[in-house]
């Protein structure tokens, strides 16, 4: 059904994006824009997983993709604060 | 006197002196002897029983099963030993007194030698060859200390160490030898093991327990080639040398040999190997003993050649032989002690033992002199001194024993032997007491007090006494003891008389005279020849091997254990892999695997990355913040592997320890050097890269082959699916698992996060305690440090985040039982959320609103999880059992509560404290000279400035 | 029902939470509470041991599931010994630790104390093979902060190579883990037994694997070569007190390969020979070579007596790789030998550290230390222990062996000449440190001052002591050694003590289903093996209440 | 039907974007223009595919979910934070005191005010 | 005195929301829940949100909600455009200042953060003393009229909710 | 491609990275290796469970549903939890020795082996 099709679409575009972030992560300048590549992957992940929640008709990815939302910020955070000031916490 | 007590009271009594001695010195001296002499009186007790024949016995079980027991039996052998031992001991504890110096601690000295005194005893008295091992290694470790016992003389110290070698070699064969010996006589028992002669000759361990055995006696016995240790042994003081290389420790090894004379003699290879060892040791010990210029060291040869000559009597296996030899230890005995005890007046006297130094003494010191000389001149087998009998034995016996079908060599070397004694006899005697008196001795001598040379002189005494009247006076004792020596019920009878009419040992003994008087004569050429002969010394080699083996032990445990983690890990990883393999290979793979699962696109991408993430952080990893950024990627997507494959608890807890990992790693690397050097060479590399690779390539068979295995049973993960709900009341399996059926491994794993703050905490504590702590105060960042400690966005952010982040943890947890979440996971979300407070607003700030210490909240996690499994004791069931209810508050759902929750609260707390602790002590590390702690959590907040006059 | 058999692990557990949670700060209190929970501990061992006299095997079933479902604490002869063991050398170590005021060198030194004790307590007691892994952890964390404890640079980096290497071997350990799941299907320890012995021969590839890698993880734990690299640098750099308390950790190797490998893995089963037989012995023979090398190449007293350690189980584990019930005696006797000998070496050479300020332990003259007679006694006796030298038990034990040994004459060859080369290396280190400082010039530099520190030699004194009882009492204890020997290879009951426990279980509540028999695979059946408890009807009915 | 195609519009929409998101982080060529394009792209994106999974849950689930919304909740309070980070991270690291804008009036720009106690930056700097 | 119960009010009931949101359901049941622990929570954790802002008008929150939504919609189609058609060297990249008039943090933080999520533009910086925000602008060719726009549109609005 | 030969092959290069790392000079990419293996053995314990897509052990009720092995799940959990706490304390003791060694290499020093106990 159409559904399943759009399903499909999503998971490629987003499996693309990961691709994409993840060749970012890889080939780029300096660490600022690997961290913000691996936040944008993070941010893909969530995107899949609940992709994968609507495909499997489950709830049970939501406590999974909430806890990604929350601690890909503080690893984020905890990247550039090491490159500001070193020191994370101060 | 029961044989145990006198077994025992020297080893009870060695601990009198020390307690004696600050009662002073002849207190101690006397209760020694005291000692030893109620021990000699409790032996003698026996002697008529025993010279009628008797054999007494005293038993007690040890170690039955084993067949160690602590038995003891008392035959002609024992006795005499015992008497020599004791009777010895009793003389030369007398001599000791007078002999040591008051700067010598007497105290020890005693207790040594009852400690020897006692294991000499044991030895003598045993019934079981086990305890008869255990006394014969504490002969070595007592004469270890004796020999050492004056611990600033080198000598003394390296004397006594080879002494512990070559006796601990011989000991260690010998618990192999009697081992064997006890294995195949079925009995470690000496008096039923001395039956079985025929069973023991006949097996095929019969030779290698002789050659162990005998290997145990030679080096006790110092006979060649072990002799070398004796005369290095004299470093001792002279009661020792008297005591232990005269007359018992030395001798211990020929009692060995005669204790199993009765199984282990009579075949060829004991007649060989005893005899032409005897020999050889005889003549090459009298040999060496001519050219001594020490005293002690004369002495010390001398005693090798005689133990040589006894041996080589035992090794003749005829009754006359052994009869021989048992007469000649009394003989030796007697004479060496009072030769020893007369060589330390000497040396006591002259303050020198140097022959060379000495002479004429004899009008300084008669009375010395004429000890000395009886005891020399039965040392050289003179008529009518006790020496002369049994060395015509000795003779006698030679000369009808063939060696082969050769019948002159034996005699000949015989004669050799007592003519080299002779020589090396009355070289003593005239070079140290006859000649003019001199001038140049170190110090002038003059006979010593009547208590010193009491005990030589009684010694003396028995010389001339057993010379004139043997038969009377030690008759009875060499037949019972040749008896025993005999065995298989032997009744030998010795004919002790001086003149035995014309035989071929008098010629014998005429031309050992008359030659040794003649090489004396012609000493000094002798001497320069002797000189300048080369010939390999025993003590240099023996050294050599020591040390050869020594530095090769230092080498190898250096080399092998340099603290090379990197090579002990390959070694690690290698042989787990070959020892894993081999045991694959030996085994048979499954033949029907299950059907894999078809991958479509989603999880192809995620290996990918996986896969390039994993490379990329290798290949980055000396740039160890790319690394780390990189390695967030493998975190990530591993947590969604899981999370794929059915395992939601598995993605959750992944990623948030992931998080807390990257968080900690980012805290330590603050203080590493960002970069890793380029150290290891390219071969090196591709030495690793290969291990690396094989181990994977393993790893990932190992895995493939068990995902695509069958359980070969139902797993009891069916139990758990079957009755997590019905009897855990929980619907999350994972979690009833976790918090239910096996709740007390996470009861353990929560102590270990504990455990692991602790030690943190604690490492922490112990660097801002040392040194260190000046440094880490001073340290420059390595980068330069952006401005804006406290960012605006993030507090605030933080300030909404911190609430809805704690109600989302609530929310895990108590969803836990029946959706993926639970205490672990709540409380990581709760921990990180404190963590973000912590990064936004600063450490001080934070800290300083968090009310409760985090070490308090690690113990109370860990102390209510337990109290919640204590808990079921009281409807007496097991520790955490767990049980739940469902209960109902109008207008609430009926809703359920478990104890399991109070356990899964008590990992929350622990959970919690734990990550929080970890990070703090962290932190702690980093403060900086001059950080004051921060007033206010943002650095930039218009609203505090002066111009903002606006609410 | 009785409890006694779970506050062995429960006690040190609380009592270290307890340290930390309230007294944390006062080290007097800390010595308090230690000392009484250590008392608490010895009597409830002592009980436990003399329980186990009787010869029935106790099984706990922690959460009253039933096995092989849930976890089992296990109480047979060996598990009791080992116990009393534990809490015998652990009150020894805490005496001379406050005698010596070690604990005051750090923090948390009683706390982590306690949870090491747990550790090893339970990794003697529990019947279940991943949680066997989980008490390694426990005691191998807690033993991390120990080996640190008080820190200083080379203790530090030695700690790290420590914690790696261990890493390793916990990784190790949960391939084992998994790939014996994968086949078995099952955990507990019995049950397992139960099914290897009847297993097709198609899974025996996989099996064999998991078997020898848990065989290595426990051959890192005792150290055998080449798996024994992590001992001698951490136990030389680690604080001595924590040094002679590791003397037993090597120990948890040896019996974690003894239990394991007489239930359910012998060697002489058709689906494990082959696999590890054929390496084990000689391995174990050159890692006794090794170890009594480096008694004599050691340069400093600790790793002298770090390679003792290692010769010693070294010993041990010979007497265990025959795996005959007289070398399994053997190996039990020599076992509780080599743990107090080894303890007490440790901190006779701490004696000597903290009394040469200049050379401290390295093996070379130095001006005679203060009650240089006293230490040097303890030496010489613990050296005849250890070296086994007459009279004293390590030479029974080496008799033992030997005896049990009979036939394998290369197994005595190594046994004897590493004697003798262990005696050649403690005789020249004994007359090196103790003796030669005598034949030193007269300096007019004052001497050493130290504290006397009775409590210190009272703790030795006590490890000797038990040395000697062993050597007096060498009779009954061998008797029961022969006794835990049988045990051990009376693998049914073993086994049976575990089912049948379940059986009882479900006969009491017939009404849940058939019982569970996991010996004969056909009749497992997941809705059986009721638990203990009695639900409130809830628990069954209220299942579609809820129903989603 | 009409559910259905809401729900296919969502995700298509969703996907679009958050490819869009990720191309740019590929396609622009300068680090600050490059965290444009992810932390809006992606957040519409997500943003779709929780809506989609929100109507989805109601039209095809027993029991209706809005919790999807929380998920947008956390990313609407994060992304601004994350931005400003790493922007900040971007100033610091690089030398652009003369390509910035005046202050209004203040000392500088927060993150450029460096401590006193900071060592000085050394050029070429890889980030 | 319900100030010690509510030290914040609308954080309750954010906070119940979250519960109900998270729980899934609205059962009366789940908003006590809900309830206890919105008013319980923000107790515990009030320490870490001192002085904190009081809200004037609260009632133009939802307009102001409703107004960025719209705009996030149009900046993502906006920024799409700009990703896929213009290329790097057309595009005009620009810094502004955005000179401040609020004081409170909240308030800047709300600005800052809906400037994020809105067209083309970044926060990057705020000034040292706080008096302006620094906005990257991934392709600005008039910087002044974002400048305003920014300050009409939003910062006038959070003016009137914040002080 | 099939989910188990992905899955096996991800275990296999986690290890080899995490081995390859062990083997470094340094103790922060020794420590970076160690994480890889407890990543790699971690899996390894779950797969010893079989893989199954879509069905978490997450009781739906009884009747026809297949759940995934949750034993193993329990076990990686405690194995991924103890895991960190040994992460977290090795770093600490490797970031110790570190500060008062002036050093970050793994093996042992000459210098340092020479020095004196504390
Ligand atoms: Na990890
Ligand atoms: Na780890």
């Amino acid at each position: 059904m159409i559904i399943s099709y759009a399903l499909d679409f999503a998971f490629i575009c987003f499996g693309l994006g990961l691709l994409l972030t993840l060749y970012r992560v890889i080939f780029a300048p300096g660490v600022g824009d690997r961290v913000l590549a691996l936040d944008t992957m993070v941010i893909n992940a969530i995107a899949i997983l609940v992709l994968q929640g609507i495909q499997q008709g489950t709830e049970i990815f939501f406590e999974a993709a909430m806890i990604v939302a929350m601690l890909g910020f503080v690893g984020t955070v905890a990247y550039a604060r090491f490159m500001l000031r070193g020191n994370i916490i101060e | 006197m029961s044989l145990f007590l006198i077994a025992a009271l020297p080893f009870i009594g060695a601990l009198l002196p020390g307690l004696m001695i600050q009662a002073g010195r002849n207190t101690c001296s006397t209760w020694t002897g005291i000692i030893s002499l109620s021990a000699l009186i409790g032996l003698l007790v026996h002697a008529p029983a025993v010279l009628r024949g008797e054999v007494i016995t005293a038993s007690v079980e040890w170690m039955p099963a084993l067949g160690l027991n602590a038995s003891f039996y008392l035959d002609g052998l024992g006795l005499l030993f015992g008497t020599l031992i004791l009777g010895i001991g009793c003389l030369i504890i007398l001599y000791a007194r007078f002999y040591l110096s008051t700067k010598d601690p007497m105290g020890n000295f005693y207790t040594y030698l009852l400690l020897f005194q006692g294991a000499m005893v044991g030895i003598v008295l045993s019934d079981n060859i086990l305890l008869l091992l255990v006394f014969w290694e504490l002969t070595s470790l007592s004469s270890f200390l004796l020999i050492g016992y004056w611990k600033h003389l080198p000598e003394g110290r390296q004397g006594a160490r080879m002494a512990l070698t070559v006796t601990g070699m011989g000991g260690l064969a010998l618990i192999g030898g009697m081992l064997m010996l006890g294995n195949i006589a079925g009995t470690y028992e000496l008096t039923e093991l001395l039956e079985k002669r025929d069973l023991i000759q006949a097996d095929p361990l019969y030779v290698p327990a002789l050659l162990l055995i005998l290997l145990g006696a030679f080096t006790k016995s110092a006979q060649f080639p072990f002799h070398f240790w004796l005369p290095r042994a004299m470093a001792a003081p002279t009661p020792v040398s008297a005591y232990l290389h005269s007359a018992t420790m030395v001798k211990a090894g020929l009692f060995l040999m005669a204790r199993l004379y009765p199984v282990m003699s009579g075949t060829a290879e004991w007649f060989w190997i005893v005899t032409l060892a005897g020999l050889i040791t005889m003549v090459m010990g009298a040999l060496i003993g001519i050219f001594q210029n020490d005293l002690k060291g004369l002495l010390a040869y001398s005693t090798v050649s005689h133990l040589g000559l006894i041996t080589m009597l035992l090794g003749f296996s005829t009754e006359a032989a052994v009869i021989g030899a048992v007469f000649h230890i009394i003989n030796h005995a007697t004479f060496k002690a009072s030769l020893f005890m007369t060589a330390g007046i000497v040396d006591h006297e002259a303050h020198t033992r140097d022959i060379t130094r000495l002479g004429g003494l004899r009008h300084l010191m008669p009375i010395t002199f004429i000890i000395s000389a009886v005891a020399s001149l039965s040392m050289a087998g003179i008529p009518p001194f006790n020496g002369f009998l049994s060395k015509e034995m000795m003779l006698e016996a030679a000369a009808h024993t063939y060696l082969g079908d050769n019948h002159w060599l034996v005699p000949a070397l015989a004669t050799l032997g007592a003519l080299f004694s002779v020589a090396y006899s009355f070289r003593l005697l005239i070079h140290t007491w006859f000649g003019p008196v001199r001038d140049d001795y170190p110090h002038k001598p003059h006979d010593p007090p009547f208590g010193m040379w009491l005990s030589p002189a009684f010694l003396a005494i028995l010389v001339v006494m057993i010379g004139l009247f043997s038969q009377a006076l030690v008759g009875g004792l060499v037949d019972a003891t040749a008896a025993s020596v005999m065995g298989n019920g032997a009744h030998p009878h010795a004919h002790l008389k001086l003149w035995h009419g014309v035989t071929p040992a008098l010629y014998m003994s005429g031309i050992a005279v008359l030659g040794g008087l003649v090489l004396l004569a012609l000493y000094r050429p002798a001497n320069g020849l002797w000189h300048a002969v080369p010939r390999p010394d025993a003590k240099v080699i023996f050294d050599g091997v020591v040390g050869a083996v020594s530095s090769a032990a230092a080498w190898i445990t250096g080399t092998l254990h340099d603290g090379k983690l990197t090579r002990y890990a390959a070694i690690f990883f290698v042989f787990a892999v070959l020892a894993s393999w081999h045991a694959f290979t030996g085994g048979q793979g499954v033949t029907t695997p299950r059907e894999p699962m078809q991958a479509d696109i989603i999880p192809i991408i995620a290996w990918f990355a996986l896969i390039v993430g994993t490379g990329v952080t290798v290949f980055y990893h000396r740039h160890r913040l790319l690394a780390l950024v990189v390695l967030g990627i493998i975190g990530v997507v591993i947590s969604l592997s899981f999370n794929y494959l059915s395992a939601p608890d598995l993605a959750l807890t992944q990623l948030s320890v992931e998080v807390v990992t990257i968080v900690l790693l980012l805290l330590a690397l603050n203080f590493l050097p960002e970069f890793s050097p380029r150290e290891s060479s390219t071969a090196r590399r591709a030495r690793d890269l290969i291990i690396a690779g094989g181990v994977g390539v393993a790893v990932a068979a190992l895995a493939y082959t068990v995902m695509l295995t069958d359980f070969a049973m139902p797993s009891i993960a069916e139990y758990h699916l079957a009755n997590s709900y019905k009897l855990g009341g929980g619907d999350n399996v994972v979690n009833v698992i976790l918090v239910d059926f096996r709740g007390f491994d996470t009861f353990g794993e929560i102590t270990v996060l504990g455990i692991a703050a602790l030690i943190i905490y604690g490492v922490t504590e112990g660097l801002l305690g040392s040194k260190v702590r000046l440094s880490l105060l001073e340290r420059t960042p390595n980068h330069p440090v952006a401005g804006d400690e406290h960012p605006l966005m993030m507090v605030v952010a933080t300030r909404l985040l911190l609430p809805i982040a704690i109600m989302v943890g609530v929310y895990i947890f108590l969803r836990g039982h029946n959706d993926p979440g639970g205490g672990f996971v709540a409380g990581l979300v709760v921990a990180i959320a404190l963590l973000m407070q912590y990064m936004a607003s600063g450490y001080d700030w934070a800290d300083q609103r968090q009310r409760y210490p985090y070490h308090a909240t690690i113990a109370s996690g860990v102390i209510i999880a337990a109290i919640t499994g204590i808990g079921a004791f009281f409807n007496n069931m097991p520790f955490l059992t767990s049980d739940y209810g469902y209960f109902q508050f109008p207008p609430l759902e009926k809703f359920e509560l478990a104890t399991a929750m109070g356990f899964d609260l008590g990992v929350f707390l622990a959970v919690v404290g734990a990550v929080m602790l970890t990070l703090e002590s962290l932190s702690r590390l980093a403060y900086r000279r001059g950080d004051v702690p921060d007033e206010y959590p943002m650095d930039i907040n218009p609203s505090r400035l002066p111009k903002s006059e606006d609410h | 029902m009785s409890h006694w058999i779970i506050t062995p692990i429960l006690l040190p557990t609380l009592l270290g939470a307890f340290i930390v949670l309230s007294v944390r700060h006062q080290v007097a209190l800390q010595r308090v509470f230690s000392l009484v929970g250590l008392s608490l501990l010895l009597i409830n061992a002592l009980g436990l041991f003399v329980y186990a006299q009787t010869g029935d095997i106790w099984v706990y079933e922690l959460g009253a599931w039933p096995a092989p479902f849930g976890i089992v604490i296990m109480l047979d002869r060996l598990s009791a010994l080992m116990v009393l063991l534990t809490a015998v050398l652990a009150m020894c170590v805490m005496l001379y630790a406050i005698g010596s005021d070690w604990d005051k060198r750090g923090k948390h030194f009683h706390a982590l104390f306690q949870f090491q004790l747990m550790g090893v307590i339970g990794a003697f007691m529990t019947g279940d093979a991943f949680n066997l892994f989980v008490f390694f952890e426990i005691l191998l964390i807690a033993s991390y902060g120990l080996m640190t404890f008080g820190g200083g640079t080379r203790r530090l980096q030695a700690g790290t190579q420590y914690v790696i290497y261990n890493l390793l071997g916990s990784t190790l350990f949960l391939f084992a883990l998994g790939t014996l799941y994968n086949v078995t299907g099952t955990l507990n320890m019995a049950d397992m037994a139960a099914r290897i012995a009847v297993l097709e021969p198609e899974h025996t590839a996989l099996l064999r694997v998991g078997v020898v890698m848990a065989l290595m993880v426990f051959a890192v734990k005792a150290a055998i070569l080449p798996l024994h690299f992590w001992l001698p640098e951490s136990y030389a750099a680690g604080p001595a007190p924590v040094a002679a308390l590791f003397a037993i950790m090597t120990k948890v190797g040896a019996y974690a390969i003894l239990r394991m490998f007489t239930l359910a893995f012998p060697q002489d089963s058709p689906e494990i020979a082959g696999s590890y037989d054929v390496w084990l012995l000689p391995v174990i023979v050159i890692s006794l070579a090794v170890g009594m090398i480096g008694i004599l190449g050691a340069k400093s007293l600790s790793k002298m007596v770090a390679f003792a350690a290692i010769g010693s189980v070294g010993t041990l584990l010979i007497a265990i790789a025959l795996f005959t019930p007289e070398a399994t005696a053997a190996a039990i006797y020599y076992v509780v030998h080599s743990t107090l000998a080894t303890a007490a070496l440790f901190l006779i050479v701490d004696l000597v550290v903290s009394r040469r300020p200049q050379w401290q332990d390295t093996i070379r003259e130095d001006r005679p230390m203060p009650q240089n007679g006293l230490v040097a006694a303890f030496y010489f006796a613990a050296a005849i222990a250890m070296a086994g030298m007459p009279p004293l038990s390590g030479f029974l034990g080496k008799l033992l062996i030997l005896d049990a040994a009979v036939g394998n004459w290369w197994l005595w060859g190594a046994i004897l000449i590493s004697s003798l080369i262990a005696i050649m290396g403690f005789g020249r280190a004994g007359s090196l440190v103790f003796w030669k400082g005598y034949g030193l010039p007269e300096t007019d530099a004052p001497a050493y001052e130290h504290p006397r520190q009775p409590l210190a030699f009272v703790a030795i004194g006590a490890l000797m002591a038990g040395i000697v009882a062993m050597t007096v009492l060498a009779g009954p204890m061998h008797r029961f050694a022969i006794a835990t020997a049988e045990q051990l290879y009376d693998t049914d009951a073993y086994i049976s003590a575990v089912i049948n426990h379940t059986m009882e279980e479900s006969m009491a509540h017939e009404k849940e289903g058939s019982s569970y028999a996991p010996v004969d695979k056909d009749l497992i059946q997941t809705e059986g093996g009721e638990r203990g408890t009695d639900h409130p009807q809830e628990a069954t009915d209220g299942h579609e209440g809820e129903s989603h | 039907m009409v559910v259905e195609i809401i729900i296919a519009a969502c995700l298509v929409i969703a996907g679009f974007f958050g490819l869009v998101g990720s191309i740019g982080l590929i396609k622009l060529n300068h680090p600050m223009a490059r965290l444009h394009a992810p932390t809006k792209a992606t957040t519409l994106g997500v943003g779709g595919v929780l809506i989609a999974s929100v109507i989805y849950s109601f039209a095809f689930e027993e029991q209706g979910s809005l919790h999807e919304l929380l998920i947008t909740l956390f990313l609407f309070i994060t992304a601004p934070i994350t931005a400003n980070f790493i922007s900040k991270a971007y100033l610091h690291r690089h030398e652009l005191e003369e390509e910035l804008p005046e202050p209004n009036g203040d000392t500088n720009w927060a993150t450029l005010e460096r401590p006193e106690w900071s060592p000085e930056p050394e050029k070429t700097q890889e980030g | 005195m319900l100030r010690r119960i509510f030290p914040h009010p609308y954080l309750t009931a954010l906070l119940t929301l979250v519960w109900m949101l998270l729980d899934n359901t609205a059962g009366p049941g789940v908003i006590i829940v809900g309830l206890i622990l919105g008013i319980f929570i923000p107790i515990i954790t009030a320490a870490y949100w001192p002085d904190r802002p009081v809200l004037k008008h609260p009632i133009k929150i939802a307009a102001y909600v409703l107004i960025v939504l719209y705009d996030i919609v149009k900046s993502n189609i906006d920024v799409a455009l700009i990703v896929l058609f213009k290329s790097n060297a057309a595009r005009k990249p620009a810094w502004v200042t955005i000179p401040l008039d609020l004081k409170t943090p909240e308030a800047i933080t709300v600005l800052a953060g809906t400037i994020t999520m809105t067209p083309g533009t970044v926060t990057a910086d705020v000034s040292a003393q706080g008096s302006a925000l620094l906005v990257h602008c991934l392709d600005a060719p008039d910087p002044d009229a974002v400048r305003d726009d920014i300050k009409s549109r939003y910062e006038a609005r959070l003016k009137e909710i914040f002080e | 491609m099939t989910i188990e030969f992905l899955v096996a092959s991800a275990i296999g290069v986690l290890t080899a990275a995490g081995i390859y790392l062990i083997l470094r000079f340094r103790t922060f990419p020794v420590i970076l290796g160690t994480s890889f293996l407890s990543y790699a053995v971690n899996i390894y314990l779950f797969s010893s469970g079989r893989l199954i897509v879509g069905a978490p052990p997450v009781l739906q009720g009884y009747g026809d549903y297949t759940y995934s092995d949750p034993l193993p799940q329990a076990l990686v959990l405690t194995a991924i939890v103890i895991g960190f706490g040994m992460t977290a304390v090795v770093l600490m003791i490797a970031l110790a020795a570190y500060l008062s060694g002036g050093h970050d290499k793994i093996d042992m020093q000459d210098d340092d082996a020479s020095e004196d106990r504390a």
